[in-house]
């Protein structure tokens, strides 16, 4: 009960906070916080924005799984934005390529966007595990770099195809789409489960396995980690691959599930949004699914600030606020618990002064 | 002018859980040494920062020089003529001797040439004898210590707080000290000493004031007091002492070490040369040395956390030079590290999950690749159970239980899943003098039971009690052999600085 | 316990000798010439005069000015302890605070613009890293979101009205530029007489010492004092105290928390002042939205790769700039020649180290330059997708040759409270 | 000391004349100068929706050019400002959030509905198969679809009379094109231009650039890099600088100006709207003429043939026959050219020259 509530308690204060923020902010520019919240919500009704809520929710935990991984380690994969997007128009390229079987054909498309996210994690993982670069330095460095790999991948004189003004990969024939659920009001993606079975496999992965323990051993302490046989340089590049694996799965859901190719207008800057979502939901799976859906939340009914005249522009100033006092209302309910904890401990042991040689950090 | 440089009333301070002082008195008269005993956590270093103004009392007074003052930070005490050298050491790696020195002081000399006429100065008066510019990563531990008593004389403290100087020195850097502590008293100067070696307390205190349980129960008179009197102050009961009893060895090899080398990582002086040893079941092999003499790589590399860069390792016959930590641990290897917070825990995991550390690869915590959460904790608990760890239960983060609690669960995991070979570094380092006899006692019974030791630690008395033969370590090379049956501490020290010519 | 001195660093540098010995500036010195000199013989052999050209290092210097102010905010804060990704933002609500101020009351007051904008980014990190223990990355994460959308709304706010543009500022004053004269005129004169590598030096120096802004002025006084300051008096011995070791730090009466504060603000305003550099830089002049474009990650890249010095992130900040003017400036055939130059270089090195007897080592370098000059020899140009991207792919080049030598503060990114050391 | 002028041209030698070819012998001497496409409707029942492009409306190019449209629209025609709703993409934005756009405005009863950009193409797609009763356009794109107009330019066609332009104004021989992203788009710019120089110059040097690879859009909103693309060209010896790059243009812009001088004049040329008349004073004096993509007018026309129920006149492509491509007079840069230049808009308008529209 009182884990729950340490749990829920923070988050719900945040955002209480950081909407009261933003009402001061509408306030100031002259416009009603609840005409703005009205809208906001009353789009969700709207069209198809339920359903795309939930696609780009799905898109969301997925980038946000693989920041998730990093940070369990205390790795910043940075690159998470160069991952996902090379990893979608390689994929894109091969599934337009290939004919194949319906589902081996999704198959192979899926497997090469998880490849090709892990091949280019591996970069930043061998240089920091080898090289000792930064990875936040070698990441931010490779997402420019992998931009100019797509231009190059995507020329119409490589794997390119000019549709009208737009360049892009020769369209993925439907035996390799992924099939998604149709709904009164829009598609909902088939892999939108995807997503969600990756939720469950990394929670199973980190709760659950040995080798989970150790990724968080190593975050927790790389220093015990070592002496508790676990190898720090395998585990960086691990876990590097593995959220660069995750990460070359993001694109996918709107390639396979909508685009069927990758386009020059395909969409940018969910390797941003993942680190902020995996922040907002501490890493934990649950926590980054609730994450997840409030961002897509905010993105998508944004679009109704619009028709009632509001700057959308308030939902980043929302978003920005909401990370940061998430995070400031979970450590200091941290702090509260963490001296209750220790009063507990220490009433439970009455007697007299108890010797606690190491001051808790 | 009152006799009294520093005057101590009614000081209480709490901490959630802990009432680390409780109406503690102290006096301490003009250009004494006066010493603070007590076992470990009973307050000492809480009253020293209380007085330094890094912590603020929640009741009493403190008077300097007669008149009442309140420190609210560690510059007020300054001001006040107050200087303390910590427990542990207060340097920052990475920046030179003299900007460690300078480091808040500046105001008195500026940070130029005369700043540093004055520190070569007072670098004399201590015996430090190194350049201002060097990189205080580059000293070794005594010269630290020299760098933070001139840290504390440049800021012209009258008054000098020493906590535990001694713990990391060797006998002969011990004597050293006390004669440059001896010529400052002469000069005027006030000493407050905390050690745990009550001989060097009645060795060089004129006062002593003992602290148990965060009260002060009393003052002794250095002259006649004897050392189990002072302990049964101290503890409030007799002193427990470490003896092994018979021998158990048998000829059973366990560990041969030979030839083992490894290189710094920076090009210079290799860490360790030509390292030869055996242990056999059943048997406390002691290695003593001067801290930063490569006992620590030694541990390290036979732990497989360094790689050697010549020499083999054989465990049980099995050449496992090549293995990695968890492979050798897999093989029978127990580790009780040094420094329990960086190397043996995981502060904020439960204790449970602090089981399956080290042991995440082998049943009964883990099984084909998955962790057995439930095995974890049932194993947990037999450890609390078996080895007297108090704690409310499996669930509280580690960081919640005292040092010694945390290091009683330590080592009952190391001894978890039948180990053939502990390697215990410094097992009672910082514990109490109660779980420190605990600790002890299971080290006794698990070599009854036919377990080999590699015991290092810095309190000689420990390692010439618990040790089956005893091997010095200097400069990375094991230097000498000693016979616990009859070595003295102060001849072990000498082995250990090289004094006895040992180190060609 | 002290978390802080802990963390022991390994890699103490192991290249010494005679070269390590010399002073600070002397070491500078030879490096630079040796730059300058393989670029005039690069340009020479190769025909690419672009590399070389006064104006390419003009290029050079606007380019890099936003990095560089951006990488001393990152020293700044990182000095003191506390990881700053939030540079970013503070350099974008530097470029909204520039505008704002610049187009009212003109350039010097951008730069104040700018400067107050990024300092109030600093102190919300500071308070939520220093006051809250919020750690590091996800405090500068945070304020790059709200930077972003503080400046979006603050623009609909108050810039539409005036530019009819809820992205753009309305126009601002820049500054006059400048030259050092007579020296630059004589320079840039021997520069068109087109003499070998004579001609290829005075164009690289030339170009330095004419179209300066007193912002330029401002970036290159602010490297030397930047280290005078925190190095050179107690003040920034006291500031790197608390990235190096804070409770050891504080035991002597620092106050930690107060130096961390100032440092981040500090650091928030240079990011704010590399913000007012864009807005002022002469190809702009006014807010854009989306116009930092990564540039503060940049500097702080170029920080690291400078190894926290102040030289050093001159010399990434430079690196980064220089090849990216000649990348823009000249294209793919430019980059392309820098792959000779980069042969030259690596087979210099090789014989560095084979002189030092670092055999591998110099084999390593050897077959780099083999590689290089493979590519070189058998390509006509680097393809511009690739080219676009080249300070990117130097730097990380670089690093990944020469990152083992860093050394970063000791006790950076770790949570510090106030009384709780041991 | 004051900088006295720009880096001297590294390009050295005094100027080479250019050899020029004579203007093409126009059948009427002049071009046919494009009659309106349809008389005015009435389109006050009109409700007009504008889904723009990252940008939006204030964005000084073609964004601004399609209000512009909407704006005469609203004086000439009759549509009721309050019967009108403009929205804006974000930065990077999925493709759910355009097609969200657009059905907003349809469910909203706007028809029609005109998607301002190529990046609609899709959306508009599934949207207007949504809406089959709501009239739909897209600027810059084909969308085959029967209630959606394609709305799209011969930007190549304009380009070539400022590529001629700037090829008739050189002295140097040699000029500048910076195109903002390499996309096909801009490519057609790109192509225009060195094909009108090349008519004029055979021997004319076209210096091509772009500041950003395709899907890095960050080209079109980097003016800092841009300037630093133009003067690579202005010392390397261009002096006529042609700009296709969004936002970026004014780096172009401004660096033209820092490398004029009274006796070494450096030119500049627009694109998409009259720049002379958007980029502030004193920097749009070097703006000579500005390549005219008149999305105002495909707007306009567009919503007009919706009021008069005929969508039948709405052009495949505007292109020079009906000024829905052109350049721009305003600050009399090209008086001087104006004749040669409308020989070679006759001469493409009545198909004696056709327009490459790839590099
Ligand atoms: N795939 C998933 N999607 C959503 N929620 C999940 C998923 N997997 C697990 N959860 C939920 O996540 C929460 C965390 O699980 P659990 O309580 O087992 O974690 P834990 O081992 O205590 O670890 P931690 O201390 O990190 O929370 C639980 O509420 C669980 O129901
Ligand atoms: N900052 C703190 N927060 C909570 N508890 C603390 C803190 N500092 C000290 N304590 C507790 O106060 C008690 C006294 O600690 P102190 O460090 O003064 O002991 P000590 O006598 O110096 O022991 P030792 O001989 O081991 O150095 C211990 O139980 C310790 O755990
Ligand atoms: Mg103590
Ligand atoms: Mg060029």
């Amino acid at each position: 009960m009182a884990r729950v509530r340490t749990a829920l308690l923070p988050p719900v204060l945040a955002i209480l906070f950081a909407a009261g923020l933003c009402a001061v902010a509408l306030v100031i520019s002259g416009a009603s916080p609840l005409t703005a919240l009205g809208a906001m919500v009353g789009q969700v009704g709207q069209g198809t924005t339920a359903v795309d809520i939930v696609n780009s929710a799905a898109v969301y935990y997925i980038v946000a799984l693989a920041a998730a991984i990093g940070f369990q380690m205390k790795l910043f994969n940075i690159g998470i934005e160069g991952q996902y997007r090379l990893a979608a128009c390689v994929a894109a390229i091969v599934g337009g390529a290939l004919v194949l079987p319906p589902v081996v054909h999704t198959l192979v498309i899926i497997l090469t966007g998880v490849l090709v996210g892990a091949v280019w994690a591996g970069i930043p993982a061998l240089l920091k595990a080898y090289r000792g670069v930064s990875e936040v330095i070698s990441t931010i460095m490779l997402n420019a770099v992998s931009l100019g790999l797509i231009a190059f991948l995507i020329r119409p004189d490589s794997f390119g195809v000019l549709q009208g003004n737009n360049i892009s990969t020769a369209p993925i024939e439907p035996s390799g789409q992924f099939p998604g659920i149709p709904t009164g009001a829009g598609t909902i993606f088939g892999m939108v489960f995807v997503a969600a079975a990756l939720g469950l496999g990394y929670w199973f992965l980190l709760n659950r396995t040995r080798f989970g323990f150790e990724l968080r051993a190593s975050g927790e302490s790389p220093t015990a980690a070592t002496a508790g046989g676990v190898n720090a340089k395998r585990m960086v590049i691990i876990a590097l691959v593995l959220s660069g694996a995750v990460a070359g799965l993001a694109g996918l859901p709107e390639v396979l599930g909508r685009d069927f190719a990758y386009t020059l207008t395909s969409p940018q800057g969910y390797g941003f949004t993942g680190l902020a979502v995996a922040l907002l939901g501490r890493n934990n799976p649950a926590g980054i699914a609730f994450g997840a859906l409030l961002w897509a939340f905010l993105d998508k009914s944004a679009l109704a600030l619009d028709n009632v005249g509001v700057p959308r522009d308030i939902v980043l100033i929302m978003q920005g606020s909401v990370v940061l006092s998430v995070v400031v209302a979970y450590e200091i309910v941290r702090r509260y618990e963490l001296a209750a904890e220790q009063r507990r401990v220490a009433s439970q042991l009455r007697g007299p002064a108890i010797p606690q040689k190491e001051p808790v950090a | 002018m009152t006799e009294y440089a520093v005057e101590l009333a009614g000081i209480t301070k709490r901490f959630p859980g802990v009432v680390a002082n409780s109406d503690i008195h102290l006096a301490v008269r003009r250009g004494e040494v006066h010493a603070l005993c007590g076992e470990n956590g009973a307050g000492k270093s809480t009253l020293m920062k209380i007085l330094y103004g890094i912590q603020q009392p929640d009741e009493g007074t403190i008077t300097v020089d007669g008149e009442q003052v309140r420190f609210r930070s560690p510059a007020d005490a300054i001001r006040a003529g107050i200087g303390m050298v910590h427990q542990h050491f207060m340097l920052a790696d990475n920046l030179t001797v003299a900007e460690n020195i300078l480091l808040g002081a500046e105001a008195q000399l500026g940070i130029g040439a005369k700043a540093r006429t004055r520190i070569t100065e007072l670098a004399r008066t201590v015996g430090l004898d190194v350049r201002p510019d060097l990189l205080v990563e580059r000293l070794g531990v005594a010269d630290r210590q020299r760098v933070e008593i001139v840290k504390v004389l440049y800021r012209g403290a009258r008054t000098i707080i020493l906590d535990e100087p001694t713990a990391v020195l060797v006998p002969q850097e011990v004597d050293d000290l006390f004669v440059t502590l001896r010529g400052m008293r002469a000069e005027g100067f006030t000493f407050l000493f905390i050690s745990h070696k009550l001989d060097e307390v009645r060795a060089i205190a004129d006062a002593i004031t003992v602290i148990r349980r965060g009260t002060s129960v009393g003052t002794a008179d250095p002259r006649t007091v004897t050392s189990r009197k002072l302990a049964e102050m101290m503890v409030g009961s007799e002193l427990p002492s470490p003896q092994t009893g018979e021998s158990t060895v048998t000829d059973r090899e366990v560990l041969r070490v030979s030839g083992l080398a490894l290189d710094s990582d920076d090009g210079g002086r290799p860490l360790l040369s030509d390292v030869d040893l055996v242990v056999r079941a059943g048997e406390v092999l002691g290695i003593a040395g001067v801290e930063g003499n490569g006992q620590t790589e030694l541990v390290e590399t036979i732990m497989g956390m360094r790689r050697a860069a010549g020499g083999t390792i054989t465990l049980s016959g099995a050449d496992i030079t090549r293995a990695g930590t968890l492979a050798r641990r897999e093989a029978g290897v127990g580790y009780v590290p040094e420094d329990r917070t960086r190397h043996g825990l995981l502060a904020s995991q439960p204790l449970w999950a602090n089981r399956i550390l080290g042991h995440q690869s082998r049943p009964p915590v883990s099984r084909g690749g998955l962790i057995d959460r439930e095995a974890a904790r049932r194993d947990t608990q037999r450890i609390i159970e078996e080895f007297d760890v108090r704690t409310p239960g499996v669930d509280v983060a580690a960081a919640a239980l005292s040092g010694g609690n945390q290091q009683k669960l330590v080592v009952g995991r190391e001894l978890s899943g039948e180990p053939v070979l502990l390697i215990a570094s410094h097992p009672t380092r910082g514990v109490d003098v109660g779980a420190q006899a605990g600790i002890w006692d299971v080290l006794r019974r698990a070599r009854a039971d036919g377990l080999a030791v590699l015991l290092i630690s810095a309190d000689l008395d420990e390692l010439i009690g618990l040790s089956d033969t005893i091997k010095v370590m200097l400069r990375g090379r094991l230097v000498a052999d000693a016979d616990p049956a009859t070595v003295t501490p102060e001849e072990l020290g000498a082995a250990m600085t090289g004094a006895d010519g040992a180190a060609a | 316990m002290s978390t802080a001195t802990q963390t022991t660093a390994k890699s103490a540098s192991t290249v010494r000798g005679r070269f390590s010995a010399l002073p600070g500036w002397a070491r500078s010195a030879i490096v630079v010439a040796i730059g300058v000199g393989l670029l005039s013989v690069t340009a020479t052999l190769t025909g690419q005069i672009q590399l070389t050209s006064s104006g390419t290092t003009q290029a050079a210097v606007r380019l890099l000015l936003p990095i560089l102010f951006a990488a001393l905010g990152g020293l700044w804060a990182e000095r003191a302890g506390v990881i700053n990704i939030g540079l970013e933002g503070m350099m974008i609500l530097g470029t909204w605070g520039a505008a704002w101020a610049g187009y009212q009351w003109g350039p010097y007051a951008a730069v104040v613009g700018g400067l107050v904008f990024g300092a109030l980014g600093g102190l919300l990190h500071a308070v939520a890293t220093v006051s809250f223990g919020v750690n590091h990355i996800v405090s500068g994460v945070a304020i790059t979101l709200l930077g972003m959308g503080v400046t979006k709304y603050l623009s609909t706010l108050l810039f539409f009205p005036v530019s009819q543009n809820p992205r753009q500022s309305p126009r601002v004053e820049g500054f006059e530029t400048f030259s050092v004269q007579p020296v630059a005129d004589g320079l840039l004169a021997l520069e068109r007489e087109q003499r070998v590598v004579l001609s290829d030096v005075s164009g690289l120096l030339g170009g330095l010492l004419s179209g300066l802004t007193p912002l330029v002025v401002l970036g290159f006084v602010l490297v030397p004092a930047s280290y005078l300051l925190l190095w050179r008096t107690s003040f920034g011995l006291r500031l790197r105290s608390c990235g190096e070791n804070p409770v050891a730090a504080e035991s002597l009466g620092v106050q930690v928390y107060t130096y961390k504060y100032v440092a981040l603000v500090v650091s928030g305003a240079l990011a704010g002042i590399g913000g007012a550099a864009l807005t002022l830089n002469p190809g702009q002049l006014g807010y854009l939205e989306g116009q930092t474009g990564g540039r503060g990650y940049i500097g702080l890249a170029a920080m690291i790769f400078g190894n926290w010095r102040p030289g050093g992130l001159l010399a990434g900040s430079a690196l980064f700039g220089y090849v990216d003017g000649v990348q823009l400036r000249a294209g793919g055939e430019a980059v392309h020649a820098l792959l000779y130059g980069a042969s030259i270089l690596a087979v210099g090195l090789a014989v560095l180290w084979a002189v030092r007897r670092r055999w591998q080592t110099a084999l390593t370098a050897l077959l780099a330059g083999a590689a290089v000059y493979a590519v070189y020899f058998s390509t006509e140009t680097v393809p511009r997708e690739f080219a676009s991207y080249a300070p990117q792919i130097v730097t990380l080049l670089v690093l990944a040759a020469a990152s083992q030598r860093l050394r970063p503060p000791a006790a950076i990114g770790l949570e510090y409270r106030r009384g709780e050391g041991d | 000391a004051r900088d006295t002028g720009s880096a001297p041209a590294a390009g050295g030698g005094e100027e080479e004349t250019c050899a020029r070819n004579a203007a093409p012998a126009a059948a009427g001497g002049a071009a046919p100068s494009a009659a309106p496409l349809a008389p005015n409707a009435d389109a006050s029942a009109l409700r007009v929706a504008l889904a723009y492009d990252v940008g939006g409306r204030g964005d000084q190019s073609f964004n601004d050019s399609a209000a512009a449209g909407l704006e005469q629209a609203i004086s000439e025609i009759g549509v009721v400002r309050e019967n009108t709703r403009e929205l804006a993409a974000a930065n990077g934005e999925s493709e759910d959030a355009r097609a969200t756009r657009l059905r907003q405005l349809a469910t909203d009863g706007f028809s029609p509905v005109i998607a301002v950009g190529f990046a609609y193409s899709e959306a508009l797609t599934t949207i207007a198969a949504e809406f089959p009763d709501t009239q739909f356009a897209i600027i810059d794109s084909v969308v085959d679809l029967p209630n959606v107009t394609s709305l799209t330019f011969a930007a190549e066609q304009g380009s070539f009379l400022v590529g001629a332009a700037a090829a008739l104004r050189t002295t140097s021989c040699q000029i500048g094109f910076v195109g903002g992203v390499e996309v096909p788009l801009i490519q057609a710019f790109e192509a225009g231009y060195v094909a009108g120089a090349k008519a004029v110059a055979p021997d004319v040097e076209v210096d091509v650039d772009y500041i950003s690879p395709a899907g890095d859009f960050s080209g079109f909103n980097d003016p800092a890099r841009g300037t630093e693309v133009a003067r690579g060209q202005l010392d390397g010896g261009a002096d006529v600088v042609y700009h296709a790059a969004g936002g970026s243009g004014q780096g172009v812009f401004e660096a033209v100006a820092a490398a004029t001088t009274p006796d070494a004049p450096k030119f500049a040329i627009g694109v998409d709207s009259d720049q002379y008349n958007t980029v502030a004073a004193p920097v749009n004096e070097v703006i000579m003429t500005s390549m005219l993509k008149r999305v105002d007018v495909a707007v306009f026309n567009y919503v007009n043939a919706v009021a008069a129920g005929d969508l039948a006149v709405i052009p495949p492509a505007f292109d020079l026959s009906v000024d829905g491509v052109g350049y721009s007079t305003t600050g009399g840069g090209v008086d001087d050219l104006v004749t040669d230049l409308d020989a070679y808009k006759a001469a493409i308008v009545n198909g004696d020259i056709t327009v490459p529209s790839t590099p």
